[in-house]
């Protein structure tokens, strides 16, 4: 049973990593005017990936660089592991499973800055530093969110919050979370305004001097990151596995497609902000934004 | 799996972490053999309270209160080094004979 | 079983990475061998049905480590150790102190009869954390709530820029005793402190080398 | 050799392309990621072929050769309106009027199916300098600071113009390759972290018009707008409508590069845009980019390099400081082979 849970979550993961390319490209096509691309040109450019050859630069971390890319992935599915598939179904059951989520969180910033550490060359550098500088408030914002979702459930546990939210998501019950937690999915996954670790003003930032495979093995974690981040959205404000009629694997599938689209698009349609701008706002307006949602959640729950 | 067993652990180390905090000339790697030396006192008390104090709640208060303890000796630590850096532009140990001025 | 093997490969890794930290050039991999010591020791944690502790270890450390690995690099000469160096000192008495606590704790252990009353199963130790933490021990909780506050309030009244002569933007220098004329008292430039990334015994060398930096940094 | 699979697939692929903008490149070359069969990438570390547009002055050919060498295997290279370079000897020259797109996918097959040999380094595959350390434990100076364990200077504390911390400084050459430099702009630049501490005019711009808005719509994150600009319409509704819609204008901060005549980054950015007024021509007056640059975090600093009119930025450059050019040249040198800087 849990092998074939597995193999399922798998299936799920591969192909929703395909659609968020589909989707990415179609998004790019549509806003740049130029129509959607070959369905199959993503698969090509992995191909090409893998036949092109591994550059390195002088004196790399070379460890660190292949730990930051597996690092990544395997936090991906760690989280993906996390999400309850049905009232007791979860690969991983644990009493406290939101905080360890929260602990892949933190765990991502630190792959990604080793990824733009390794490298050895000044602009993944930059890309790594600039990344930690936003990533630590985010995620600091995204406890709060993550605090006030667990409120009403009582619990810590992924599987209670979910029970939690059989009368009323918590998407209405708590109308600010997702919106910020959608933040933190955009800087979890490196995507448009919160992308300060590989973003077009460092050619790239971290992946700057990954070539072929690696470059591959990164874009392919980033998008696992993206369903995993998803999925627990979907979980945490959209009702998880709830939902009429359909089998509740098949509603968490069709909730995080549907997270998925929203983070995508907005990746796609906001503007990049510089550092210093997006630390004020971080700081001044989103934080105090998710202690107002703490707070109206515990009113709520009380 | 037993008590002895995880206190050797703990042990080893403290060992290792004071080590690390009397032979490292920087003042941050000072600091990581600090924190492993909590480390071990972290495990060994986690262990005692699964194993001799029968889950007394107690017991794992005291765990979260060496945490926040781990987390005041990096913030007052860099909070020193920075300042001293800013003052003396000195990070390692011999470069501060005298904390006047 | 599992339980057993998963203990010993937990604490041979957090032993190991413990040991890495002070062996590795590299601070970057310092820091994060430091942070492996950590997570394993939160595995164990897991293992003892701490759910909490276990967890919250590895979430805590991955922050605090990723601050401590800039601070590496921020502050160390050679942070990815290209350049081979040592930055140790009181070497033997170290490793004997070290070699001592661990042999002499090792013991202590041996020797003293342990008590034994393990945790009984099946408990919910997350709620009797929650109980305890805001029950009967909400003082020593809230006492640390505070301490954390003032700590924070502390380090950046230490590490700002500003104070008592000014702003940070204008650094903390004292003004001039005539208007726009050199500062007051001494400043770290002055020769005093024993300046840069010191080690032992060269401040004779190094100090020329400082003062031309900053000459050059005022320059422009 | 036989195809496996796998190269078949990759045939296939959209040619990833890295673009070297020369002098007098010619006008499609800006708007070649609107090409359905390339994609022009940020660096070279993604790409398959080299495209050497219009001709490459002297002085940049030894950045040409370094970033001939970042592009992994199988790789080629293609001469587009520019003249023979010596030392690519297997590039393969374009004419104006050829169909890029077509060259360009036709070398990408033969390199990929192995009927043309992948093209070799230029430079040799070796350590820039040779180890010359010194000292107790081979760190390069006395004592532990200083020397030039290999070839390159140990970083050493500077002044700080920020926060008075005074930690260690990075100076390096940057461009005339980075996708959002103005053709032909090299810059050494004195990092701390990344705020610019410092900047000297290695090699100024060629006299050549980019396209400034979609260099700037790519630095604020949005590349399918980006693409977007380029297109043929000259008012784009809908470009007006995303930009707006994007917040672009709010993520630039206000007051940022001002220049003598008022304007700064955001009005620049809404002439662009057509959300404001073209004025006749930007007045550098006697602005440098040390007056323009130095303080500003990277994306800042790229964004004001970027913003600016590309006479206007001659100008600047004309005025700004441009060392003395051995020992610049010397540094870049040096720094050459730390990572693509290029």
């Amino acid at each position: 049973m849990t092998l074939l849970t597995v193999l399922g979550m798998l299936v799920f993961l591969c192909t929703s990593v395909w659609l968020a390319v589909a989707l990415d490209t179609a998004c790019r096509g549509w806003i740049s005017g130029q129509g959607a691309d070959r369905a199959d040109g993503p698969l090509r450019t992995a191909a090409l990936w893998l036949t092109q050859q591994r550059l390195t630069t002088e004196a790399p971390d070379r460890m660190n660089a292949l730990l930051s890319i597996a690092g990544y992935m395997a936090l991906a599915l760690t989280g993906l592991a996390l999400v309850p598939l049905g009232p007791d179904t979860a690969l991983i059951a644990l009493p406290t499973s939101v905080v360890l989520w929260g602990a892949c969180e933190a765990l991502v910033v630190v792959v990604v800055f080793l990824h733009g550490w390794s490298p050895n060359a000044p602009l993944a550098m930059i890309g790594a530093y600039r990344y930690v500088a936003i990533g630590l408030p985010i995620m600091l914002l995204s406890m709060f969110v993550l605090i006030a979702a667990a409120l009403p459930a009582q619990s810590l546990d992924l599987r209670d919050i979910v029970t939690s939210q059989a009368d009323v998501w918590n998407l209405i019950r708590q109308p600010l979370g997702l919106p910020l937690f959608l933040l933190l999915g955009l800087s979890l996954t490196l995507r448009g305004p919160f992308d300060y670790a590989d973003s077009a003003d460092l050619a790239g930032g971290t992946s700057v001097e990954a070539s072929g495979p690696d470059r591959l093995g990164w874009q392919i974690a980033r998008l696992a990151m993206l369903t995993e981040f998803s999925a627990m959205a979907a979980t945490v404000f959209l009702g998880g596995y709830l939902g009429p009629v359909l089998p509740g694997p098949l509603w968490i599938a069709l909730k995080t497609l549907l997270v998925m689209t929203l983070v995508i698009g907005l990746s796609h349609l906001a503007a990049r902000m510089p550092v210093s701008r997006m630390m004020s706002l971080i700081w001044m307006i989103l934080l105090p934004l998710s202690f107002a949602d703490l707070i109206w959640a515990g009113l709520v729950a009380l | 799996m037993t008590l002895t067993a995880i206190l050797i652990v703990a042990a080893a180390l403290f060992g290792i972490g004071l080590f690390g905090a009397l032979s490292q000339k920087s003042f941050v790697m000072l600091m990581m053999g600090l924190e492993l030396m909590l480390n071990g006192t972290l495990l060994a008390t986690v262990g005692f309270w699964a194993y001799s104090l029968g889950g007394l709640p107690k017991g794992q208060l005291l765990a979260i209160l060496i945490m926040a303890v781990m987390a005041v000796e990096l913030a007052i630590g860099f909070a020193l080094v920075v300042a001293v850096y800013r003052k003396r532009q000195a990070d390692v140990i011999e470069s501060i004979k005298t904390l006047k001025n | 079983m599992t339980k057993d093997i998963l203990f010993y490969a937990l604490s041979a890794l957090a032993i190991w990475s413990g040991w890495r930290v002070f062996r590795v050039d590299s601070m970057i991999r310092a820091t994060f061998a430091l942070m492996v010591s950590f997570i394993a020791v939160g595995g164990i944690a897991l293992l003892m049905s701490a759910d909490y502790i276990g967890v919250a270890t590895v979430f805590m450390m991955a922050v605090e480590m990723m601050v401590m690995g800039l601070f590496m690099v921020m502050f160390m000469m050679n942070p990815a150790g290209l350049n081979p160096m040592q930055m140790v000192h009181q070497y033997r008495f170290s490793i004997g102190a070290g070699i001592a606590a661990f042999v002499g704790l090792t013991v202590a252990i041996l020797t003293t009869p342990l008590p034994d009353n393990p945790l009984p199963p099946g408990g919910d130790t997350l709620r009797d954390l929650g109980f305890e933490l805001l029950g009967n021990s909400m003082l020593i909780f809230e006492t640390a709530g505070v301490t954390l506050l003032a700590t924070m309030v502390g380090a950046v009244v230490l590490s700002s820029a500003s104070g008592r002569f000014g702003s940070a933007g204008q650094g903390s220098v004292p003004p001039g005793l005539t208007a726009g004329g050199p500062p007051a008292g001494r400043t770290a430039e002055d020769g005093k402190g024993h300046g840069g990334h010191a080690g032992h015994g060269m401040s004779m060398q190094k100090k020329p080398a400082m003062q031309a930096h900053d000459d050059h940094g005022k320059g422009h | 050799m036989g195809m496996t699979w796998i190269t078949r697939l990759a045939a296939g692929a959209r040619v990833p392309v890295f673009i070297a903008m020369g002098d007098g490149a010619p006008a499609a070359a800006l708007t070649l990621s609107r090409h359905p069969g390339l994609s022009v990438v940020d660096t070279p570390r993604a790409a398959s072929i080299l495209l050497v547009a219009g001709q490459m002055p002297d002085a940049l050919i030894p950045y040409l050769h370094r970033l001939h060498d970042q592009l992994p295997h199988p790789r080629a290279t293609l001469l587009w309106q520019s003249p023979p370079i010596p030392s690519l000897p297997d590039a393969i020259a374009v004419d104006a009027d050829d169909d890029i797109g077509r060259a360009v996918a036709d070398v990408f097959a033969a390199v990929l199916e192995g009927k043309r040999a992948s093209a070799p380094d230029i430079l040799p595959d070796a350590p820039p300098s040779e180890w010359r350390g010194v000292g107790p434990h081979g760190q390069g100076g006395k004592g532990m600071m200083g020397g030039t364990p290999y070839g390159r200077p140990m970083a050493m504390t500077d002044d700080d113009i920020r926060d008075r911390l005074a930690l260690d400084s990075y100076t390096a050459a940057f461009g005339p390759f980075l996708p959002f430099f103005p053709p032909g702009l090299v810059l050494t630049l004195t990092l701390q972290g990344d705020v610019i501490q410092k900047v000297v005019v290695t090699h100024p711009p060629f006299d050549h018009d980019g396209s400034p808005l979609a260099t700037l719509l790519n630095l604020l994150g949005l590349p399918a707008l980006a693409t977007r600009s380029l297109g043929d319409r000259a008012d784009d509704p809908v470009l007006r409508r995303l930009i707006q819609l994007s917040g672009a204008r709010f993520a630039i901060p206000s007051g940022l590069g001002r220049l003598p005549d008022g304007s700064d980054v955001r009005t620049r950015f809404d002439r662009m845009t057509g959300a404001a007024p073209d004025a006749a021509s930007q007045d550098a007056g006697d602005t440098t980019l040390e007056h323009l640059l130095v303080g500003l975090e990277w994306h800042a600093a790229m964004l004001v390099l970027c913003s600016l009119d590309p006479a206007t930025l001659r100008d600047i450059c004309k005025n700004s400081d441009t060392g003395d050019q051995d020992e610049t040249q010397g540094e870049s040198e040096s720094e050459m082979h730390a990572g693509h800087m290029s």
